[in-house]
């Protein structure tokens, strides 16, 4: 066990993995010599040289795709997309091409290719470079899609998505880079798929991913703390697909959920979180299932509106409160529990 | 410093300025020439079956025939090794059959079989054969390109001696795929060569409406790439220049090679090219490469009227007994419907079908006046 | 009043604005000399000209930004995109710019721009022409989605669409251009961001749009002749926004919902739905939503497993029986209505 | 019909290669030399300003500076007219100012207040101002080069005399909507200059690890388009030849024009380009356009050492006051967060903060033992 930043257990990963495999190899703009744009591959470049670090023109369509066409060739290409808003430049190769290319000529050919991309909004850089489009790829059979919140997590998704035979968008977030966790000294992968509840509880579930887990966990033991609340958080971890069991038995359980995401709320991941709790434990969900959400706008360059516009801890905890407070209601109507 | 092109705006029609072949060709051998014929008459009468089979509603979604670049298709595979890859287009049975695949399987596709080389999946637009290193059939204009690029790196980066031919068609050059990849082929040279058909016909708009350099090989001059134009209705010159192209990129240059063409009949089966002026038409006709190959082998002298009503007759048969094979082939069973989703199984993947309920009903609550 | 196809009501309409505004032009692959990949533009390149009906190169950021670009100094460029499998080549065009520019120059500038582009599976075009990603333009603010299910909201809808300053996505379909309707000979724009109740009911709510809603009216005819039931039927027509007054009254008053759709389950629009009334009309609501959706595959060419993969008619009416027997069911326990 | 180019792949670093402008000028008025420098010099001390305000947390996000391409900036906007229109990307600070935006709301705007060009919405990346004909200031590499083509498209369409201009780096030039706008501009003849800056970098890859052709204004080519390349550090060779870009582009011939220029700092402020050799900066530091320019007016006696000093003083105390200007200026109102998601208002729109309910709590059922 290391105690390192979700950034360090990215990079040494990767770098494990480049050591172990010699068909791994990376491609992106400004990976290698400017040791790209969040430092996630410093030192690769001078490690490996140019034929496994590669730095590409600015040609996300181009690069992508080349990188999906490697992958039916047998390589393990990972492909860094500076932030994930760009990645739209590279939709039609991702979900028209590597999405489709193992269903679409009868298993003929695979595609073991990850593309790792930060999203994340909160560092002011306005509406085009801020945005959280995971749904993008989560919605898409043939993709999976992962996030991980923590350091340990970074490394055993990115493991699996290396190692998978699939195409695997691996998603990042600038607030995380810096963060802080132990890590296992081990080289075992996560299992695609599967969320975790990463605190057990029973008065309410939490349920985020990426940054938005993060925040869970921080609330979760805030609302501990100062209220003794016993809040199960569930850290998705993985979009696609999407660990449906986990989350109904967590909320049959405690019988109320909060969602938490970064993007924007209205067909947002937390629709589909929020859909499912509403199927799957219908007969148990003392109160509405509240999403916790971006604002639906373009978001703001200038700070005031920037931090209105996103998620806060506060919103979190409010959310919560209110939650309980329809839950206490409910029950008392309707004599449950 | 200036580059100026003051060239008028609206130039001839390409076809009027397609190259002709008129160097002196030394003597090819007879048996050559006669398996070239076969092969771009297999095209025309798959492709004529085809186009029945969709009238007779064997065959669905889009087709696209290679009519007419019966040549092109021949002249191009010629000069690749079994070993080397090919990606292509919508527009692709020719390819399929040409690069070796029995034609019943590319039949069998049509029909949406089992049997089929993609196994029914894939259709018309997406043929693939990994044994003959058919690499796809792909139905986004230019979704090839990238695609092809990057295999083409994969050679490179494992030093496979073998090089990528990447088929695309006119108006696929107006694409920012094009433009992205051959300036990462040409960056990194890797063993590809690029080609066009030139058809002149994107679906119905002319090269002159939609590409502002029209000469398309010229495009390459963007990237330092080298490249040629050559007719495409002479199976024997394209034959060669595909030998120079593929001689190139196994040198790790890339090249463009631009292949002008005819597209007899409308963009798709269900086209009736109603753009098309008869004399349009007429021309297109008179320039029926197939026929022409014909007359010319007939002249020389290597294969009488007679030979060529028996190569029919084969010809014919063998498309004949894959139109049966296909219709003999059984269709999937809706129980493979989720098979092909992920290679690497994972936890969770969703296998209901439409009808089916996300949760199993949890056991109905037990009715109040039960209890 | 007159009857006609909903091919027929787009032609007549965009004609008809053209007419009206001369600052309406088209722009798209194949719409003039081809007349439109399925003939919607027929015969208005040889009224208008070169000038006011573009046929583009294949080049679809290029052209729909152009388009973008043109609006923002002041035309109304309607633009086709042959069908919405293609625009995700545009993808960053339409939602890094046209969605992005009114808001992040602080209102300066307007994009009064229409794109029309048919969706739909069902037409053994495997799986890169088959899909339905309008989700990729319902989710983002800036942009505003509709999607009429009948000749006449065709008109209502394109009418306003045009008109509209903002950019509007307009969902077309490739199975309902050859449906018949009764169309309104007025010039009255339909409401964008209002859902239709298109029949009255009281034992379930059906809530469909584009050719869902059409499926979804069917199956209500089909199940009062059949068997008496009196089925409400939701069209939503405005997937951005979504009228969720609309839809949580009606569930209010028939207590259990179907959600019908022609993407992918999982996140797919109808997740939205569903979470919505699950929110909204929690305390009405007497069975989980169900949601009849296509099977979350790389849609094959097969006929016999792409129609497996489709929703159909039975679907819808086994989904509706399922859910009146959970209502059922659940009404004899609690003793609610 | 060949076009062989074995040219030698790795070509001289473009810096070695820029065209120095040698023809004898025509003695220039002496006014308009001051005030050209003025302007550069204006760009410069903002430029250093918004760095220094970054530092002290003051300006958020990314904040790229045109720091070396003064002389660029000034010479291509000196050929515009004020009814032009000017597209750019992210790094346009400079050309704001230069357009005659008054640098108060330029740094208003880089604050985040209300002053702001885009009223704080849009930052370092997204300057816009109507008035002015800039359309923006975009972030995503190569997003302004479709719309710019599309503003050319209505200039035409209306028959207006107005041109576009549109700047984008060296680096964008490998993007796909580079390929497909000046395709189209070139096919429909639309008044567009398109300009590249080439800094020969584009965040630390060289144009030659990046573009295959990395004499970026042959490009041109590919689309019959004219196109010419000039010294970027000399701002009259710049300007003279944006008046001839912008002349051919009003007679409906879109133009490409190069511009090789240099970028004195890193990408954005918080890159220190560690990938830069030491010698590399001090032939930056010996290129400085600004100061090359004084030591020319000085040379030939248009500026004296004290008119320098004066005027430096006379524009720092005007960024001072743009800076004083901007930090008065008030942040946004939260209320005004949904002011423009739609300029059409629409029924059902979203307004909801992130901590607010989809449906207002319903009326609490009554507690059973209250009943
Ligand atoms: C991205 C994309 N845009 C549009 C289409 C529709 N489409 C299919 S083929 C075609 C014309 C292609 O012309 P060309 O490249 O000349 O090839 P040809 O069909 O003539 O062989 C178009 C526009 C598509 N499949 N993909
Ligand atoms: C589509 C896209 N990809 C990547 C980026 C990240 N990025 C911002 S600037 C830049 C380099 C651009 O270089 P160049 O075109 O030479 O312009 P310069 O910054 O040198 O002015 C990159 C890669 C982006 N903003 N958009
Ligand atoms: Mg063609
Ligand atoms: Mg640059």
């Amino acid at each position: 066990m290391t105690t390192m930043t979700y950034r360090q257990a990215l990079h040494d990963t990767l770098r494990a993995e480049m050591l172990r495999d010699e068909t791994v190899l990376l491609m992106g703009e400004e990976i290698g010599v400017f040791e790209g744009s969040y430092k996630i591959t410093a030192g690769l470049l001078a490690e490996f040289g140019e034929k496994r670090v590669r730095d590409t023109p600015i040609a996300e369509e181009g690069f992508t795709g080349a990188a999906i066409g490697a992958a039916m060739l047998g390589l393990r290409p990972v492909v860094e997309i500076m932030t994930i808003n760009f990645s739209l430049l590279a939709l039609d190769q991702i979900v028209n091409h590597a999405a489709k290319i193992y269903g679409m000529f009868g298993g003929q050919a695979t595609v073991p290719l990850v593309i790792r991309t930060p999203g994340g909004g909160g560092q002011q850089l306005a509406a085009t470079h801020s945005q959280n489009i995971e749904l993008y790829y989560a919605f898409v059979p043939g993709l999976k899609v992962v996030a991980p919140s923590t350091p340990a997590d970074a490394k055993a998704l990115l493991l699996a998505a290396i190692r998978d035979n699939d195409p695997v968008l691996f998603l990042e977030n600038l607030a995380l880079y810096n963060t802080k966790g132990d890590v296992p000294d081990d080289d075992i992968p996560a299992e695609i798929g599967r969320a975790a509840v990463t605190r057990p509880g029973r008065d309410l579930t939490l349920i985020g991913y990426s940054r938005m887990a993060h925040v869970a966990a921080q609330v979760a033991d805030q609302l501990a703390a100062s209220e003794g609340l016993d809040i199960e958080v569930v850290d998705l971890r993985s979009l696609r697909p999407l660990d449906r069991p986990t989350i109904v038995a967590s909320v049959r359980k405690t019988h109320a959920a909060v969602v938490l995401e970064d993007d924007w709320l209205t067909y947002g991941i937390g629709a589909e979180v929020a859909a499912t709790i509403s199927d799957g434990a219908f007969d148990d969900l003392d109160a509405p299932v509240r999403r916790v959400a971006m604002a639906e706008v373009p978001l703001p360059y200038s700070k005031p509106l920037e931090t209105a516009a996103l998620p806060s801890v506060d919103d979190v905890i409010n959310a919560v409160h209110q939650t309980l407070d329809a839950v206490g209601h409910r029950r008392q109507k309707v004599g449950h529990d | 410093m200036t580059n100026n092109t003051d060239a008028p705006r609206k130039t001839a029609r390409s076809a009027k300025t397609r190259p002709r072949t008129t160097r002196p060709r030394k003597v090819e051998d007879a048996a050559r020439l006669v398996d070239i014929y076969r092969q771009m008459l297999l095209i025309r009468r798959f492709e004529e079956r085809a186009a029945r089979g969709y009238t007779q509603a064997l065959i669905g979604g889009y087709c696209h025939l290679n009519l007419g670049e019966e040549a092109a298709v021949v002249g191009l595979l010629s000069a690749l090794a079994p070993s080397d890859y090919l990606f292509t287009n919508y527009r692709e049975h020719g390819y399929a059959i040409t690069r070796g695949i029995d034609p019943k399987y590319v039949m069998a596709e049509l029909y949406g079989r089992v049997d089929g080389v993609s196994k029914g999946w894939g259709g018309s637009m997406h043929m693939f054969d990994v044994t003959h290193r058919l690499l796809g059939g792909y139905g986004i204009v230019g979704g090839q390109i990238p695609l092809a690029t990057g295999a083409a790196l994969a050679l490179d980066y494992r030093n496979q001696p073998d090089v990528v031919m990447c088929t695309l068609g006119d108006g696929t050059t107006n694409i920012g795929a094009f433009h992205e990849s051959l300036n990462i082929a040409a960056l990194w040279h890797l063993p590809i060569v690029y080609v066009i058909i030139n058809n002149q016909l994107g679906m119905g708009t002319t090269v002159e409406r939609s590409s502002a350099e029209p000469e398309l090989y010229k495009r390459a001059s963007s990237y330092r790439m080298e490249s040629e134009r050559v007719d495409g209705l002479d199976p024997l010159a394209v034959g060669e220049a595909s030998a120079r192209a593929v001689a190139r990129a196994r040198e790790g240059h890339p090249f463009l090679l631009e292949v002008v063409s005819e597209r007899l009949r409308g963009h798709s089966v269900v086209d009736p090219a109603k753009y098309r002026s008869d004399e349009e038409v007429a021309q297109l006709r008179a320039h029926d490469p197939v026929h022409t190959f014909a007359q010319q082998l007939v002249r020389d002298g290597v294969m009488s009227d007679e030979d060529l009503a028996t190569m029919d007759q084969e010809v014919t048969a063998r498309v004949d007994e894959a139109a049966a094979y296909a219709e003999a082939s059984a269709l999937p069973d809706v129980s493979t419907l989720f098979d092909y989703t992920y290679a690497t199984p994972v936890a969770n993947d969703s296998r209901r079908l439409p009808g089916q309920p996300l949760f199993e009903p949890a056991p109905l609550p037990v009715a109040e006046d039960d209890q």
